[in-house]
């Protein structure tokens, strides 16, 4: 198989993976199933502070992921990703058979994301989803 | 860049450059560019008289007959010769079959066909070490049983079957057997005569031979001997079982691989199994590193282990700048089926997906191992930490 | 002693050298060597990239698709892949099919085989020039007829069938339509897309290339594109249709022979026209020399031909000292069968069994034909004085 | 087909190939089968002066045929060849399959001799198979 140049970049480089303390955190698929996602973040008022992530998959998995994580960083809060699936798939020239994938990318992300949003207006300190010792 | 580390040699091995050197000859010398069936010339005949000196070669490399020699393309022809070949020559004696759900796919797919066209086969289970238990093969024999497959050394894992002790439950039931030794010689001990098979599979270019010639060695030592229909008819060369222009060059090489084979296998495996056991060490060291086939039954040409906690695909993508291995999930598109050969085994899809298939050759040396236990250690670790695992 | 002078090209041609350099680079370097189904490391897809280009070479040399080439080991096994391809896959379709007497035992052998397998097979009658009328195969054709299998260039005779003709027949009657063109490549044009053939063997030794190669057109071009059952599977190589570890020097050899085919074969065949017309000629001029084959439907390559009153098996043990020539009666021994294309052509058997088959290629010159003619002339006039005839 | 050396010396050079006049003449075979076989016997007294062959066959035909011619000359007058067909054919390594022809090259040589032999006593120069002109 072939990977995009940005592929592999994300890929060999996965900057931003890991956990972070205090964060926000969303996962999906399953490993014992090839592909599972987590993402923990940080907000700062209504933006993402920072962003984290852990993935057990193929390497357009692992780029995706950590691209993910890494543009996010100061971007408004928002349930969705920057990008739909299917964009990202093009941008990183994933094959068709594994929009699958980047479904269970995007399932996380939305997890995570919504976790932070739905605990953001009360009291961010003790939604669900909250992250109190990564 | 430094191309890859080469640790594929049960995929395919490099032309030795003895054996190079003496296809070049054949493929230029103008007394032997001639078509071995035209006795009408010596240009015939010289060609003819190559491939017979070869067919000495290749028998006496693996302790047959040269009669007992047909060529072929390669061991996925005289698999499916011999299976196709029995199948169809013994119809009305009986159709069933008995092989083991490890064996290569060029027995596999012809035996499922047989299916499909009113044969019934039976696929037997090995343990989870990769190995038959000769009374299975028992066991499953029926009166209308004309066909054992089994392979010699399986190709990705390298444990090694029973042949004689298999061979002596088929002989004393009438059904006969088949073996693909593409992967043994070279390897270790293969004595055609004397482990009782009727037909054996073998290839040039997995023993520092050309690609595209093989041979099926069939048995003369039984009364009444072994009778195949051919794949291919035609032109009546080797005795009608195997139709086809012979490719002067191609035999050549075969012969004269299976002749440096038969002369150096003995010191090539036992340098390979200590750089196997350097290899075992430094990956075994990783932690999670399962070996899979029973060591005690192996070739020690190859190595296989599942890397736990990480994903068969990024593995390769992360090691394949610097190590040339095969792997566990044939294919690296999201449809790959991981492993049948290590499903059998009784591992799970993941472990299978995450496995790699060492293959050590003669080109191989320590340096070449502890690049790559590094690079493995340090993918591992990585593709580990990046999924919490 | 001088060799003998080699006029037996449509048997086997010398690898060009062009080519062995080719394949000795291919054999040698170390970036060439994997196996081009191992998609896991830089090895296996270099020589994937090489096994393209050939596709390419070969397809462009004959008008094809690089997608409508299915590499084999030879014509041997193309022709038996198209004739019990088609006939396994179309088997609930109709089991009828139509060949000519004329053709190679490569598909004459497995339309036996069919027979006795419960195939009905009409072989079809030339004219005394080897010509069949393409009114023929409409009239033979049935409800159930599934393939027509008839060659391009023969081998025996050198003549060419109209195959864009026979193929128009096919098509309208819905039957697919196979075509031997392994005498063709570097002797005729031959265009595999306009020819409306579905089918098409091919093999690289008759072109300059090497031995154990060769190719199987199968069109993409008609809807439904044609099917066709393996003869040997396992593996998953050629898109299911040819199993088996692709051989990559053969495979390069194979689309440089036929590159180098398709840039000088007008060239080689106008030159080679003027040495047949002397050989002609020649051999004329003795007296009692029948040509066999219609001169005005014949490549240039071929020149076979009967001598009057002269006994086949002493007519070449006197002249293959210093002619390498093929002969009418195939085999030299007592229980020979005399060429059964000539039979087919309305010879009778002594005219058969006197006949030599000339082949002309690349390497003839005009000291060659004089060579030939010159030997002719007097054994055949000794040959006859003995004789008394 | 690999030829003995002694077949191929006589093939090659068929010593004594042609006709006699005023001889003795017996034949067998056919052309059209495949072999023809002549020979022409000279005699003097009780024994052979001189004989000649023609042959239509293979080289093994030719060669016993033109051996019988060379080595007959000065024997004695006899129906049977000096050797047996099958000491023939191990001298010259003929083939089991050709034996056939062999027989063919006897039949013509005893026809030969027998005319010559049936002819002598009465009046030689007038018994059956007696060549007038060759
Ligand atoms: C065990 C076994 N059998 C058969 C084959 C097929 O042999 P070949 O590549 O000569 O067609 C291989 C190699 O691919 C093999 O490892
Ligand atoms: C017309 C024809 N078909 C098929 C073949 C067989 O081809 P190959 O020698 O590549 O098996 C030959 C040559 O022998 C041929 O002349």
């Amino acid at each position: 198989m072939k990977y995009s140049e940005l592929t592999r970049r994300y890929f060999e480089s996965a900057t931003r993976a890991g956990t972070l303390p205090d964060a926000f955190r969303g996962a999906a698929g399953q490993r014992e199933q090839g592909t599972w996602v987590q993402f923990d973040v940080q907000i700062n008022a209504a933006a993402i502070a920072d962003a984290r992530f852990l993935a057990f998959g193929c390497p357009h998995t692992l780029a995706v992921a950590a691209w993910l994580a890494e543009t996010s960083v100061g971007t408004p809060l928002r349930r969705d990703m920057a990008e739909s699936a299917a964009a990202l798939r093009e941008r990183f020239a994933v094959p068709v058979e594994k929009l699958g994938r980047l479904l269970i990318v995007e399932d996380a992300w939305r997890a995570a994301l919504s976790a932070a949003i739905d605990s953001a207006a009360p009291d961010p300190m003790s939604g669900e989803g909250r992250v109190k010792d990564a | 860049m430094k191309p890859p580390v080469y640790l594929d040699h049960a995929a395919t091995t490099p032309v030795d450059a003895r054996v190079a050197a003496r296809m070049t000859e054949v493929l230029t010398d103008p007394r032997w560019f001639g078509n071995s069936a035209s006795d009408s010339h010596d240009y015939g005949e010289a060609a003819a008289t190559l491939i017979e000196q070869a067919r000495v070669q290749v028998a006496n490399a693996v302790q047959a007959d040269p009669r007992e020699v047909v060529w072929t393309s390669g061991a996925t022809e005289s698999n499916n010769l011999a299976i196709w070949g029995v199948a169809q020559y013994y119809r009305d004696r009986g159709r069933h079959i008995i092989t083991a759900r490890t064996e290569h796919k060029a027995v596999l797919d012809p035996c499922r066909e047989l299916e499909r066209r009113g044969w019934s086969v039976t696929y037997l289970a090995p343990d989870r070490g990769g190995r038959l238990d000769p009374a299975q093969i028992k066991a499953a024999l029926r009166a209308d049983s004309v066909l054992v497959s089994v392979m010699h050394v399986n190709n990705e894992i390298g444990v090694i079957q029973d042949i004689a002790a298999i061979a002596a439950i088929c002989t004393q039931h009438g059904a006969w057997l088949h073996v693909d030794a593409a992967q043994s010689v070279g390897k270790c001990a293969l004595d055609f005569a004397a482990c009782g098979a009727d037909l054996m599979s073998l290839s040039a270019h997995k023993v520092y031979g050309p690609k595209g010639v093989g041979a099926l060695l069939v048995s003369r030592s039984r009364a009444p001997t072994i009778q195949l229909a051919p794949l291919q008819s035609g032109g009546g060369q080797e005795g009608g079982m195997r139709a086809g222009t012979l490719a002067t060059h191609q035999v050549v090489g075969m012969g004269a691989a299976f002749e440096l084979a038969a002369v150096s296998w003995r010191a090539d495996a036992e340098r390979i199994a200590q750089l196997q056991q350097r290899l075992w060490r430094g990956l075994s060291a990783i932690g999670g590193v399962l070996r899979n086939g029973d060591p005690l039954h192996t070739v020690p040409h190859l190595l296989n282990v599942s890397f736990e906690g990480v994903e068969g695909e990024s593995l390769l993508a992360a090691v394949r700048s610097e190590i040339a291995v095969s792997t566990g999930s044939a294919c690296t598109s999201a449809t790959a089926e991981p492993s049948y050969v290590l499903r059998a085994l009784g591992r799970d899809e993941r472990l299978s997906e995450s496995s790699l298939r060492f293959g050590l050759g003669r080109t191989s040396c320590e340096a070449d191992i502890d690049a790559a236990i590094s690079v493995l250690e340090r993918e591992v670790r990585r593709l580990r930490r990046i999924a919490g695992t």
